[in-house]
């Protein structure tokens, strides 16, 4: 099959069900239906991202990319835009894991959606995100992205407020598109920088264009474009100190968390960044600021993270802890280690959300952790695929994430753009956090004793929900192979490379290692990690479980810490009180003033004007189409007259 | 019309023959369905005049030019004469863009002192390129005599007459105008004198990749086309007025549709434009079904081979086959008209919703579906 | 086209007919007679009022008429170059084409029959 | 070209001066008359003067989009005049009225 | 020469019936001569090489709008127009005079550019029409296969329109 087919299969089997969903998907009535259509399409989709993956692999090592030209969106003087799809190694492993992670999403809500009213409006957004994403990834120029961008945006929001009967609901989904709207700003302001002094906004070009030396500059536009694209990044990718959007977002349907808030949509800042990697590498200071913003992301979330009840709040703070790891990974120029990171963590976190999505369908939607406990026992499936993700997010061989989160805290010593033992130490604190709120959350809803009461019995998930579990738990276990570290594979027989590195050479840069650290410091750290996750992990569960009070004790004794991570750093509240009511008051002021003073003023003098004048011509429209037809042939005479200057 | 006096002549002689034709026909068509419907009903018709009665209408010509010149007081004057007249125009045109026969050539000679020619004549009026075209507008055109008579007479049962005629004549048109792209699409071409050329020889097309030859079957259009051939007979049935489609001039509701007021020579001139319009039919039934003016199994090639054998090449032979494939043509012609007549008295009249509906309701579908089946067999059979 | 032809034979034709209306009114006697030659309508009193209470269906029948007439002469020059499309291998483009055309016309006659547009009481 | 020249010789000048007059003729009748059939009529032979004109560069040009244009010309003059009559009808069944100078009354 | 006489008889013949239209007051007989004119453009088409786009017109115009026209105007009984041009000398001779102002300049813009006064040579054989015909709807079915299709769903609308608005009784407010 020509790429073009398959790739016309890929984006439009999710537009179609986009479509039919929800122009049809309420007059079919059933609650299967729009699940099975919409499930369909997003597998239909995920073949074709199998085809056109097999398609890729064919191409010859020198041009690994096939290209396939839609039409020409728009030409405005030199700048010509054409509507072209890119798949290459990176945006090919991209459209695989957002489709089969969709689809299998896609199934899981066929159960979690059974009972909702909307749920053909739930599957057309669902497919409707599916194909934006696509986009988004697919497309090869910036512009392209951007509308993929604002299209995930667009259903974020949408999801996010699904049920907007509930205020807070719908005003997470708010906040969640105004917070992004700060960073799609600033990304469109870099898109101007970079369009201004490339004269191109094409990816590849882009990429090639970029200059192989660094360039120490604040001013250089290179910096100040890549900058302000990170500003977008931080909105989308929920980074420091526009993270605030994500945990509230966790107000939409469980599914959703897990397909846009955890795996696809908002890695896509990080995507991008991966997508521009030669243009980033020219801009040291802006990998400065990018490392620093991701590994305090990583460590601050991770910290706000130990003190949340609500099950899905943990999570979010861990998708915003591992967001900054990712963008950490790219900060260092890691970025093969920050795409390796991208796709387990969609495995693992799509597992974790969807595995608390079947705990709270268990639990009848219950969240608050505290009330749950000893889970394990009545819903076993959902424990053991549970704990498998948890065993990846915390670092242990041979689970996925052990491999990619070794890898970034690797190049954070060991890479010649930036790596240092700071950067480790804090990587590996906020790994050690992680693992402590992770097995926190574990005790608290699995190995603890029950605590819910007697009338809500938790129940196991059907297997429309199970099996995905499943699946994705079979992913989070064995996908860290994708990536063998070196200093492991050279043990193994047969020494089997570091694949998805191998695979991206072509489309992105590659960190070097510094000189001076040799494999024997792989060994180190990565021994230190283990052991450390691993202790910490049986400590914090033997706490949890057995000396509950000592925790108790030491929350008290550190309150105002306690109070500070509740608070989330006073973050919100700072924005509530610097931006929203200043806004809120400005606003006031500009309307009061502004508005009925001046502009009201002059539109009121404008009408009275324009009635004036309408009073004088008024005879003109006497309903009289003779006249009507006079006054056009008066004008066809005047042009016929222009024909003789002609 | 010619390069030169003598072939501008012999053309306006040749198209006033066809024209003349056209209306001689009239008295020997009427005189056949008198003839035919007095053996149909077990009577004898009329049988005085002349041997068989063949003079009949001769003497009801002359009774005719003796009429009374009448015009209602009502009426306006010129449309009530113009109608007549124009009434004779589509049919007359359409007829002389249709082949009656091969071409015959008129070798050089010298006459008067000069040379002329050669010539090169066709047994038609006149070849358009784009005939079915032709005569269609031509066609078209007879809805105004209808009305301007209908209007001109003064006369509210006329003019109910004249809407009903029209009302007919164009909801029967589209079938009859679906039928025909059919035909055009079997044959690729709008000029009529290619698909008489077309049908020549032994039935012979290419279906799914092979040559099929029928040996023992012409090349006729009725082969590729049975149902279009139906749908076009029913449908110039309604378009020349013909029983069982003969509404607009139901006695028992409209007095006598449009032509009520007329009588005398003006309505003779109506006349010969209704059985004008039925040879134009028989002879597009002929030339898009069966065959044009070709033989069955003889193409006009052969003939003229035979021919030129016996007689020597020259004009001898050439205008003995063009008028042997007139006289066959002539024949075909008058085997359709004899199934005209024969319908007329054996089918009897349909109401007019009845009519209607059939056209929009019946005739209309019909004609889409055999359209859309001969175009998916057409592309189906060329293109695998 | 061959024009001259054509318009010589509408000439002669209008010519000839008039000549015989001509004729026809110089040798039949004519008898000017009142009632004669008024407007015959079955011998009843002519009603001088001809308000002429028609179905409107003779004027939507030619509406309608005039619709698909256009839709039936835009097939006209698919049907007779279907060869050359067939010849380009365009069969098939060509007829899904025009297919989805017809569509279009089969459903204004579907509509309209099933509108009772098309019916006569 | 000129004196006898200009009536023996035929040039697509001829045609276009022909469309010319057709046209101001039919932007008279709308202009002039009172009957609305009568305008719409007028309609149609301004249509009819762009379409000879259509015909005439086609032909001068030897290309036969303008061919093609007059058909689409004819199929929109054809809709126009179905739904044109149609309203000039349903008014004309309710008012009795076609003068042009009533349906001043209906800009509202 | 025949060309010549072709043309001019055409030519007389459509004005005639432009002028006729634009004269006559009963509006029967303008739709009569506006069928004439139809018929003279169509020769027109035909002299200019358009067989079958004359052969359209004729069908099209006189066969099927026109006898719209008339139909409606017997069936409505819409001849007695007491006055068939509108009112005031003034404006008339204003709105003729502008009329002729801008025939005068599309006579000028066509005068002043010299390339358009070229002969005209009539091709009539069978076959070449043919070709002609055959090379149009390869156009009208490729490039212009969109335009088609808009134009089906455009009489589409028409139809439906067409018989909404015959049977609404006219008007949506009482009479006045």
């Amino acid at each position: 099959m020509s790429s073009e087919l398959l790739f016309s299969l890929l984006i439009f089997a999710p537009l179609v069900g986009f479509a039919f969903n929800g122009l049809l998907g309420k007059k079919l009535g059933g609650h299967l239906y729009p699940g099975v259509i919409a499930s369909v399409a997003s597998f239909i989709s995920f073949v074709a991202s199998v085809g056109l993956f097999q398609l890729v692999s064919e191409q010859p090592e020198q041009a690994k990319y096939l290209v396939i030209h839609a039409f020409d969106w728009m030409q405005v003087g030199t700048f010509r835009l054409p509507v072209q799809f890119l798949i290459d190694p990176l945006s090919s492993i991209m459209i695989l894991v957002i489709t089969g992670v969709g689809t299998l999403i896609h199934i899981f809500s066929i159960g979690y959606m059974a009972e909702d009213p909307g749920i053909a409006k739930y599957f057309s957004y669902l497919n409707f995100f599916l194909f934006n994403m696509l986009i988004l990834v697919t497309g090869d120029s910036l512009p392209l992205l951007f509308v993929g961008w604002e299209g995930v945006g667009l259903c974020s929001y949408l999801l996010i407020g699904f049920w907007y009967e509930d205020h807070e609901k719908a005003e997470a989904g708010m906040k969640a598109f105004i917070v992004n709207r700060v960073g799609d700003a600033a990304f469109l302001l870099g898109m101007f920088v970079l369009y201004s002094h490339f004269g191109t906004l094409n990816l590849l070009e882009l990429n090639s264009l970029a200059p192989k030396e660094a360039i120490w500059n604040w001013l250089d536009p290179i910096t100040i474009g890549t900058l302000l694209l990170f500003v977008g990044v931080t909105g989308k990718s929920a980074q420091v100190p526009l993270y605030v959007w994500l945990p509230d977002a966790m107000a939409g349907p469980t599914p959703v968390s897990a397909l846009i808030h955890a795996a696809t949509m908002v890695t896509a800042g990080v995507y991008m960044m991966v997508r521009l990697s030669y243009l980033y590498t020219a801009a040291p200071y802006t990998m400065i600021v990018v490392a620093a913003i991701g590994l305090l992301t990583a460590v601050l979330a991770a910290t706000m993270g130990i003190v949340q009840w609500d099950i899905k709040k943990v999570l979010a703070y861990s998708t915003v802890s591992q967001l900054g790891y990712m963008v950490f990974a790219c900060g260092v120029g890691a970025f093969s280690a920050a795409f390796f990171h991208l796709v387990t963590h969609a495995f693992f976190k799509a597992l974790m959300f969807l595995g608390a999505g079947s705990v709270i369908y268990g639990m009848h939607h219950q969240q608050d952790i505290r009330e749950m406990g000893g889970l394990n026992k009545r819903m076993p499936l959902t424990y053991w695929t549970f704990m498998i993700g948890w065993l990846s997010i915390i670092g242990l061989p041979p689970f996925s994430g052990f491999f990619s989160k070794d890898e970034i805290k690797w190049f954070a010593l060991a890479s010649d753009r930036g790596g240092n033992w700071i950067f480790w130490g804090l990587a590996w604190v906020g790994s050690l956090l992680t693992t402590f709120y992770m097995t926190r959350l574990m005790a608290y809803t699995f190995w603890r004793d029950k605590k819910y009461s007697a009338d809500h019995q938790p129940h196991e998930s059907p297997w429309v929900m199970t099996v995905p579990l499943m699946i994705l738990a079979f992913l989070a276990a064995t996908g860290g192979f994708l990536g063998i570290p070196h200093a492991i594979a050279q043990i193994l027989p047969g020494h089997p490379n570091h694949w998805l590195e191998h695979w991206l050479k072509p489309v992105i840069s590659l960190p070097t290692i510094k000189q001076g650290i040799t494999v024997e410091y792989e060994w180190l750290l990565m021994g230190l990690s283990v052991v450390g996750s691993f202790t910490v992990a049986m400590v914090t569960r033997y706490l949890y479980l057995n000396r509950i009070d000592l925790i108790d004790r030491t929350r008290e004794r550190f309150e105002v810490i306690h109070k500070v991570w509740v608070h989330k750093y006073y973050v919100d509240a700072f924005y509530q009180k610097y931006f929203v009511e200043n806004l809120v008051l400005s606003s006031r002021d500009l309307w009061r003033y502004v508005d009925v003073g001046v502009i009201d003023r002059l539109v009121n003098k404008i009408a009275d004007v324009t009635k004036e004048l309408g009073r004088g011509f008024a005879w003109l429209q006497s309903g009289n189409m003779q006249n009507y037809a006079f006054i056009t042939i008066i004008g066809l005479i005047i042009f016929v007259l222009f024909l003789f200057k002609g | 019309m010619g390069a030169d006096f003598l072939e501008v002549s012999l053309n306006a002689l040749k198209l006033i023959f066809f024209f003349l034709m056209m209306v001689q026909m009239v008295p020997l068509l009427v005189w056949l369905e008198r003839r035919g419907a007095g053996f149909i009903q077990d009577r004898l018709g009329p049988n005085r005049v002349g041997p068989f009665g063949l003079t009949q209408l001769l003497a009801d010509a002359v009774k005719f030019l003796m009429k009374e010149e009448f015009i209602p007081q009502k009426a306006v004057k010129f449309l009530f004469y113009g109608a007549p007249i124009f009434a004779l125009i589509p049919a007359s045109l359409a007829l002389c863009a249709i082949p009656f026969g091969p071409k015959f050539e008129i070798p050089a000679f010298s006459f008067w002192g000069r040379h002329w020619g050669p010539y090169e004549f066709i047994l038609q009026g006149y070849e358009v390129g784009v005939g079915i075209v032709f005569i269609l507008a031509a066609a078209s055109l007879a809805v105004y005599s209808i009305l301007m008579a209908g209007w001109g007479s003064g006369n509210k049962y006329s003019l109910l007459g004249a809407i009903r005629a029209s009302s007919q004549i164009i909801s029967y048109e589209l079938a009859l105008g679906l039928t025909i792209v059919a035909v055009v699409l079997i044959y690729g071409t709008f000029s009529l004198n290619e698909m008489v050329t077309l049908q020549r020889g032994p039935l012979s097309f290419e279906f799914f990749g092979k040559m099929v030859t029928i040996d023992f079957l012409p090349n006729w259009g009725i082969f590729y086309q049975p149902i279009g051939a139906f749908l076009f007979l029913a449908a110039s049935f309604a378009e020349s007025n013909r029983l069982p489609f003969d509404l607009p001039e139901g006695e028992a509701e409209l007095v006598a549709g449009f032509h009520t007021e007329y009588g005398g020579f003006k309505m003779n001139l109506f006349f010969i434009g209704e059985y004008g319009h039925m040879i134009v039919a028989s002879a597009l039934l002929i030339t898009f079904y069966f065959g044009g003016y070709e033989l069955p199994f003889l193409t006009s090639q052969e003939l003229l081979a035979i021919y030129q054998e016996a007689f020597g090449v020259g004009l001898t032979s050439s205008l003995l086959n063009a008028l042997t494939h007139f006289a066959v043509f002539m024949f075909k012609i008058f085997i359709v008209l004899w199934i005209f007549i024969h319908v007329r008295w054996t089918l009897p009249r349909f109401r007019y919703d009845q009519l209607m509906e059939l056209g929009w309701k019946t005739m209309l579908p019909w004609a889409l579906g055999n359209l859309l089946l001969t175009a998916l067999i057409y592309v189906a059979s060329k293109t695998y | 086209m061959p024009l001259p032809s054509v318009f010589f034979l509408a000439g002669f034709v209008t010519l000839f007919g008039f000549l015989l209306l001509f004729v026809a009114s110089k040798i039949g006697e004519v008898v000017r007679d009142r009632v004669k030659s008024e407007t015959y309508e079955c011998g009843l009193p002519v009603e001088e009022k001809v308000d002429t209470k028609i179905s409107i269906k003779f004027y939507l029948t030619a509406i309608l008429f005039i619709i698909f007439d256009i839709e039936i002469i835009f097939l006209y020059p698919w049907a007779v170059s279907l060869k050359e499309f067939l010849a380009q291998g365009l069969g098939w483009y060509s007829l899904i084409g025009v297919g989805i055309f017809l569509l279009i016309f089969i459903f204004g006659l579907w509509w309209e029959i099933k509108s009772k547009a098309l019916d006569w009481e | 070209m000129k004196g006898l020249e200009l009536f023996t010789t035929v040039t697509y000048a001829h045609f276009l001066f022909l469309s010319f007059v057709l046209f101001a003729l039919g932007v008279l009748g709308v202009l002039l008359r009172r009957n609305l059939i009568v305008v719409m009529m007028s309609v149609e032979l301004m249509l009819n003067a762009v379409n000879l004109t259509f015909i005439t560069f086609a032909k001068a040009l030897n290309q036969l989009d303008g061919q093609i244009f007059v058909f689409f010309v004819m199929t929109i003059a054809a809709a126009e005049a179905a739904v044109g009559l149609a309203i000039v009808v349903a008014i004309f069944k309710r008012f009795r009225e076609v003068n042009i100078r009533f349906f001043q009354f209906l800009k509202g | 020469m025949v060309e010549a006489l072709l043309f001019w008889f055409l030519a007389l013949v459509t004005l005639f019936g432009a002028v006729a239209m634009l004269l006559v007051p009963n509006p029967i007989y303008a739709a009569m001569s506006l069928v004439v004119s139809m018929i003279g453009i169509s020769g027109l088409f035909a002299f200019l090489g358009a067989d079958f786009i004359a052969g359209v017109q004729v069908i099209v115009y006189a066969g099927a709008v026109l006898v719209l026209f008339v139909m409606v105007l017997m069936l409505f009984d819409l001849k007695s127009e007491t006055q068939a041009f509108s009112k005031g000398l003034l404006s008339r001779i204003f709105k003729v005079a502008s009329v002729g102002f801008l025939l005068g300049g599309l006579i000028g813009v066509m005068v002043l550019e010299f390339s358009w006064i070229l002969p005209v040579f009539m091709q009539s054989s069978p076959q070449w029409t043919m070709t002609g015909v055959k090379k149009m709807a390869q156009l009208l079915f490729t490039e212009y296969m969109f335009i088609f299709q808009i134009l089906g769903v455009l009489l589409l609308v028409v139809a439906v329109g067409a018989v909404a608005l015959a049977r609404s009784r006219g008007g949506t407010h009482e009479r006045a």
